[in-house]
């Protein structure tokens, strides 16, 4: 084994974790790995794969079965001049050790009065679509969102993956990284080393101008499978990857909804207490104004989410459901 | 029932667990069975032997590897196998899937996802039956990568504290995913070493030797009914599949698995079986039986209506339904 | 000691939590609560006050600090017939247990296809303004809220908390029982025996015309004095006290932003994903033909909570940035 | 420095935080400190003589009663006290309060008031000194109620399993907040009787004798930069006052707190050096030194400027603001 692959071409979501984690480590020896079947197994989604090759088991920990002290770990590590990368291998089990995401990591640097600073990466696999039932398949960017004092990201290309992976490694702030389970398997194009994403920028990855469709890691695809739909009806939808939810990039949003006057979210975490409320929350206030109609979200319902594949498709976002409420709003 | 009556009952059991996740196994090579499943094969004389030793009304609960649990508690290989097979007449509904099997009429209480969540709920229903007076037993399984899990802590000094009728019983087959759990826990005994620290007896049993697992439970549940608290019980088992269904297993020396596949249960008690004088012949209907049983439920699973998509909105609530709003 | 208060006239907030309790416990034998310190202590805001005494050591139980066994305890009781009461002594602690109010309570109803109900109670006490820290003053509903599968109560009077506790511990689901520390010393009418109201019932504690203050638990004192001084303006707001989050009660809501179309949130919780931008949400999509005027949220500012006094009042929602948020919105 | 001219100054540290603690309680008296504030009286022993034991680039870890760590390792009474009244010379200015007092200059790098929540940090800054290769010990100071919560069992296995540089000091006080701990553990030493269940070497000391801690203390931090991993430390000790100021502590027999207080861990180390020939005048001296200083500290405290409300809005984020959108 070679270690991390680095030839040029096309590269998957998978693959880009680990080469954005391997160009970080590179780069900067204080960049360290830990996480449970991170190391010869290369994770279980592989996301790790090559990593405990290239850079062995000094800088690639393999650890109980102990997410309080994988956290917590790292947050003491990143407060004593290391910056951990830890890995929580499904975003479900962030509730095993929320104290340290709710309470800890972001806090610590401000009730020190700015003493000590937290600079981490929590990574997980992130969101539904695969079948792996209610405790293993919720999209929860929106918990993280619950708390000021993390950074979060939610890439949806393998670009994205490598470019914000640079940045997340690169900051002095706790960040959490949302993979994507039903991304893995995505390809694109394989980024020129260097290549960097800054927090907090949001992309226009599709034009348009009757409607904003706002969308983030997986629920981009849904978006912009919904806006090829549309362009067939006439409609012009635009479509905003927000990349990162914090920074919320919302000059981004406010421009597009000045363009378009409409707005459709499209969210993978479920409705209630989404991460479009905020910004929804945000547009009508600031942004009134430029509003024709409605807004409409269309995220995942408030319920758990079923195992079987019909049940776990009736509850999540499509694009036949964002094709559905944009045609509601574009008659206004 | 004599011995040899009860051994060749749990014989069959075991074999008729060990022919359904086969099934689920064949089922998933042709496409029948999606998502994630953990297979127990190997695990078998753990869930049979336990189940042995309860009541009907004790409870259990279990992790994502749970398969033989609930079939060892009364669920029917054609329940299971349509919950994996995505079937409206699922065990679940196909809502749980194979990592929450449940089947609360035989007091199986839920197949628990999340490393360790279920120790303390254990605990609970422990608590529950000892305030309703019912010298019910709460049992639950767990693997030896849950030993290293905050919650386990919580759990074993709770029930110690209060003196429940809990039994923890570790199902400890070397390995969590693909990591030995050697290498990541610092105790030779995952979880018997570390029962003192809560005041508590253990055992370490032999868990691929379904009387063996039958008589340390049946004596961790006379003590626990007895009011004399709970007892931790590791039982030496190995799996026979990868961890799920994705995984090869080739972080496994051949030495180990060939060692372990030498000492299956279904062969340990089917040499039993024969010391106490049960013929070839019956062991043999006893198989065809399973396999016959087992058959007839993956025609009946296979034959079943899909997953109603009408309920992907009830049971939220305990009304049935799923509104969140007024 | 001679347990719980029962005289009649006015009743503490605090006293109120544990007057519902007792109410409910004297009627029900399988009401049984746990926690830290609720014993014989009487509970550290003294909210379990008188429990012990009256109903002894087999009803009321003194727990290890283990937040987990704690919660997940009540679940398994809950599973096998006892109605249990759990206290999390302050909300930022259910962080500790979070993986028990996020993935396994308000799950296990759904994935076992019905088979088990978990009917159990966790209350805790919940809010700042009190000078305690970050750690121990947070508004967490906005935590609870993106859980699909819990009910969630946040009471604004001891009335509220007697009548809200009845229909918790009777509730065959989970609800999170929200216990505003800052209103602990409040005093109200004590409710007569057989007192309940029923969950997601939002109330109108004031009427107006001109804008609707949407408030919960704190913030409806805010919110209330912020009406006062708005009425010397001549601006006519009516108040609702949403009460509960789930059933979230947007019927009430909307009827009230049909009267006066415009509508100002009043949150305790951290304005990035509060609870009052998934109503805002709501509103703008089945009431955006209502509203005359942007919609503003007055909330906690996206920081942790500082210690000192004049600090944790900057970050907090108060009458005056409610009375300007009014103001700014009430010339549209 | 000889044994009395280092006694003598472990002393004075406990003297000096005896008095600023003492200070505290009659602001709050005054109404000049609000809030909850958890004073250590009674504990300082267990501060002084582990700092004693510790190199200045070690990392201390401390909870929501930690005045004395935050002093042990150089916090001034004046910025400790200032905190408390909300000065804008507070430790933290004056966000963090009494429960978060932080010295990172002197590497005390925190309180922390979610109990246990700090273990597993520590194991991390001792896992980063190896990684560094800085032969730093981390030290984490834990009450006896901490050792039931899951991040306890979490931190320790992993320290032992990863053999790291690290020091669980448990200060036994026997109470959590109002109930006793023996009525909620499953241990007789909560801490030193977990060690094991973890391979793990325990001590038990009087946490009261700054000498015994400071002992037990370095022989842990000489095995632990040797390369010998972690140990567990279980001070026995007793607070003054009650749990935290609301708390009159009447939960507490008389008789016990009478024991205790005739143990005072300045009562003992001003034995020890009145043993070592150290006159009543020198110590006279000290006193008046720690007298003076804490008075000072207190009038320079109450005149300094209030928090600035603009710092509400500072020290979210490493580049010092708290901008949360774009
Ligand atoms: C809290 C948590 N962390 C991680 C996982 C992922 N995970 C699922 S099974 C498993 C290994 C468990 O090993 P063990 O407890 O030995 O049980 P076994 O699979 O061997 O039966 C892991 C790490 C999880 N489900 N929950
Ligand atoms: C996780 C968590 N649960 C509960 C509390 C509330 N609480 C604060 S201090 C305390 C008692 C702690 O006792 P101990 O660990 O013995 O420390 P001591 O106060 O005696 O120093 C409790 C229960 C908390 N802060 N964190
Ligand atoms: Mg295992
Ligand atoms: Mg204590």
């Amino acid at each position: 084994m070679a270690g991390v692959k680095t030839d040029s071409g096309t590269i998957t979501y998978r693959e880009a974790v680990a080469e954005g984690i391997a160009r970080e480590m590179r780069r900067d020896p204080t960049v360290i790995c830990l996480g449970e079947d991170i190391g010869p197994a290369g994770g279980v989604f592989k996301t790790t794969a090559g990593l405990f090759e290239e850079f062995g088991p000094q800088r690639i920990w393999d650890t109980p079965i102990s997410e309080q002290a994988i956290v917590g770990a790292a947050m003491g590590a990143a407060m004593t001049g290391i910056r951990p990368v830890a890995e929580i291998m499904f975003s479900d089990f962030l509730a095993c050790c929320w104290d340290y995401l709710a309470n800890e990591i972001p806090k610590v640097r401000y009730m020190t009065g700015g003493q000590v600073t937290v600079p981490l990466v929590i990574r997980t696999a992130n969101g539904g679509g695969l079948g792996f039932g209610a405790q293993h398949s919720q999209a929860v960017e929106n918990w993280a969102l619950a708390i000021p004092g993390l950074k979060i990201v939610a890439p949806s290309t393998p670009a994205d993956v490598i470019g914000l992976m640079a940045s997340a490694i690169r900051s002095d702030d706790p960040v959490v990284f949302f993979e994507h389970k039903g991304l893995f398997a995505s390809k694109g194009p394989r980024p020129p080393e260097g290549h960097h994403v800054e927090l907090g920028r949001a992309a226009v990855v599709r034009e348009g101008t009757d409607v904003t469709l706002l969308a983030l890691a997986s629920t981009v695809h849904t978006a912009l499978a919904a806006a090829d739909r549309l362009a067939e009806d006439g409609i012009s939808a635009e479509v905003v990857d927000l990349r990162c939810l914090i920074p919320m990039d919302l000059t981004t949003v406010l421009a597009s909804v000045a363009k378009t006057s409409r707005l459709v979210t499209v969210e993978e975490n479920p409705y209630q207490a989404g991460w479009g409320a905020t910004v929804v929350s945000v547009v009508v206030d600031e942004g009134f104004h430029l509003l024709d109609a409605p807004v409409r979200r269309v995220a995942s319902a408030n319920v758990p989410l079923p195992f079987a594949d019909a049940l776990e498709n009736e509850v999540m976002p499509t694009a036949d459901k964002v094709v559905a409420a944009v045609r509601s709003v574009a008659n206004f | 029932m004599s011995d040899s009556t009860e051994l060749l009952r749990m014989y069959e059991q075991m074999a008729v667990i060990r022919r359904t996740e086969k099934a689920a196994y064949d089922l998933f090579l042709a496409g029948m069975v999606k998502g994630t499943t953990h297979l127990a094969s190997g695990h078998e004389a753990v869930a049979v032997g336990a189940s042995a030793a309860l009541r009907p009304d004790d409870y259990v609960f279990a992790t994502y590897r749970g398969h033989h649990h609930a079939m060892a508690r009364g669920a029917s290989p054609e329940a299971c196998l349509a919950e994996l097979m995505q079937k409206s007449t699922g065990l679940c509904k196909a809502k749980g899937g194979s990592m929450h099997l449940t089947h609360a009429a035989g007091n199986m209480l839920g197949s628990y996802a999340i490393v360790g969540a279920h120790l303390p709920m254990a605990v609970g229903a422990a608590w529950s039956a000892r305030l309703r007076g019912t010298e019910q037993v709460a049992v639950a399984f767990f693997g030896d990568g849950a030993t290293n899990i905050g919650a386990f802590h919580e759990a074993l000094n709770l029930a110690a504290v209060w003196r429940l009728p809990v039994i923890f019983v570790c199902e400890n087959n070397l390995y969590m995913e693909y990591t030995p759990i050697a290498a990541v826990t610092a105790a030779d005994h995952p979880a018997a070493d570390r029962a003192p620290a809560y005041r508590m007896s253990a055992q370490i049993v032999d868990g691929n030797d379904v009387i063996a697992v039958r008589e340390v439970v049946a004596s961790a549940a006379q003590r626990a009914r007895a009011g004399e608290g709970p007892t931790v019980i590791e039982a030496e088992t190995y799996r026979h599949y990868g961890h799920s269904r994705t995984d090869p297993a080739t972080y496994r020396p051949a030495e180990e698995v060939e060692r372990w596949l030498k000492h299956d249960p279904i062969d340990v008690a089917r040499a039993r079986l024969e010391a106490l004088g049960v013929t070839p012949d019956t062991i043999k209907d006893t198989d065809e039986r399973a396999s016959a049983e087992v058959a007839a439920a993956v025609a009946a699973a296979k034959a079943a209506p899909a997953a109603d998509i009408a309920e992907a909105f009830t049971d939220v609530w305990a009304d049935g339904g799923a509104a969140w709003r007024v």
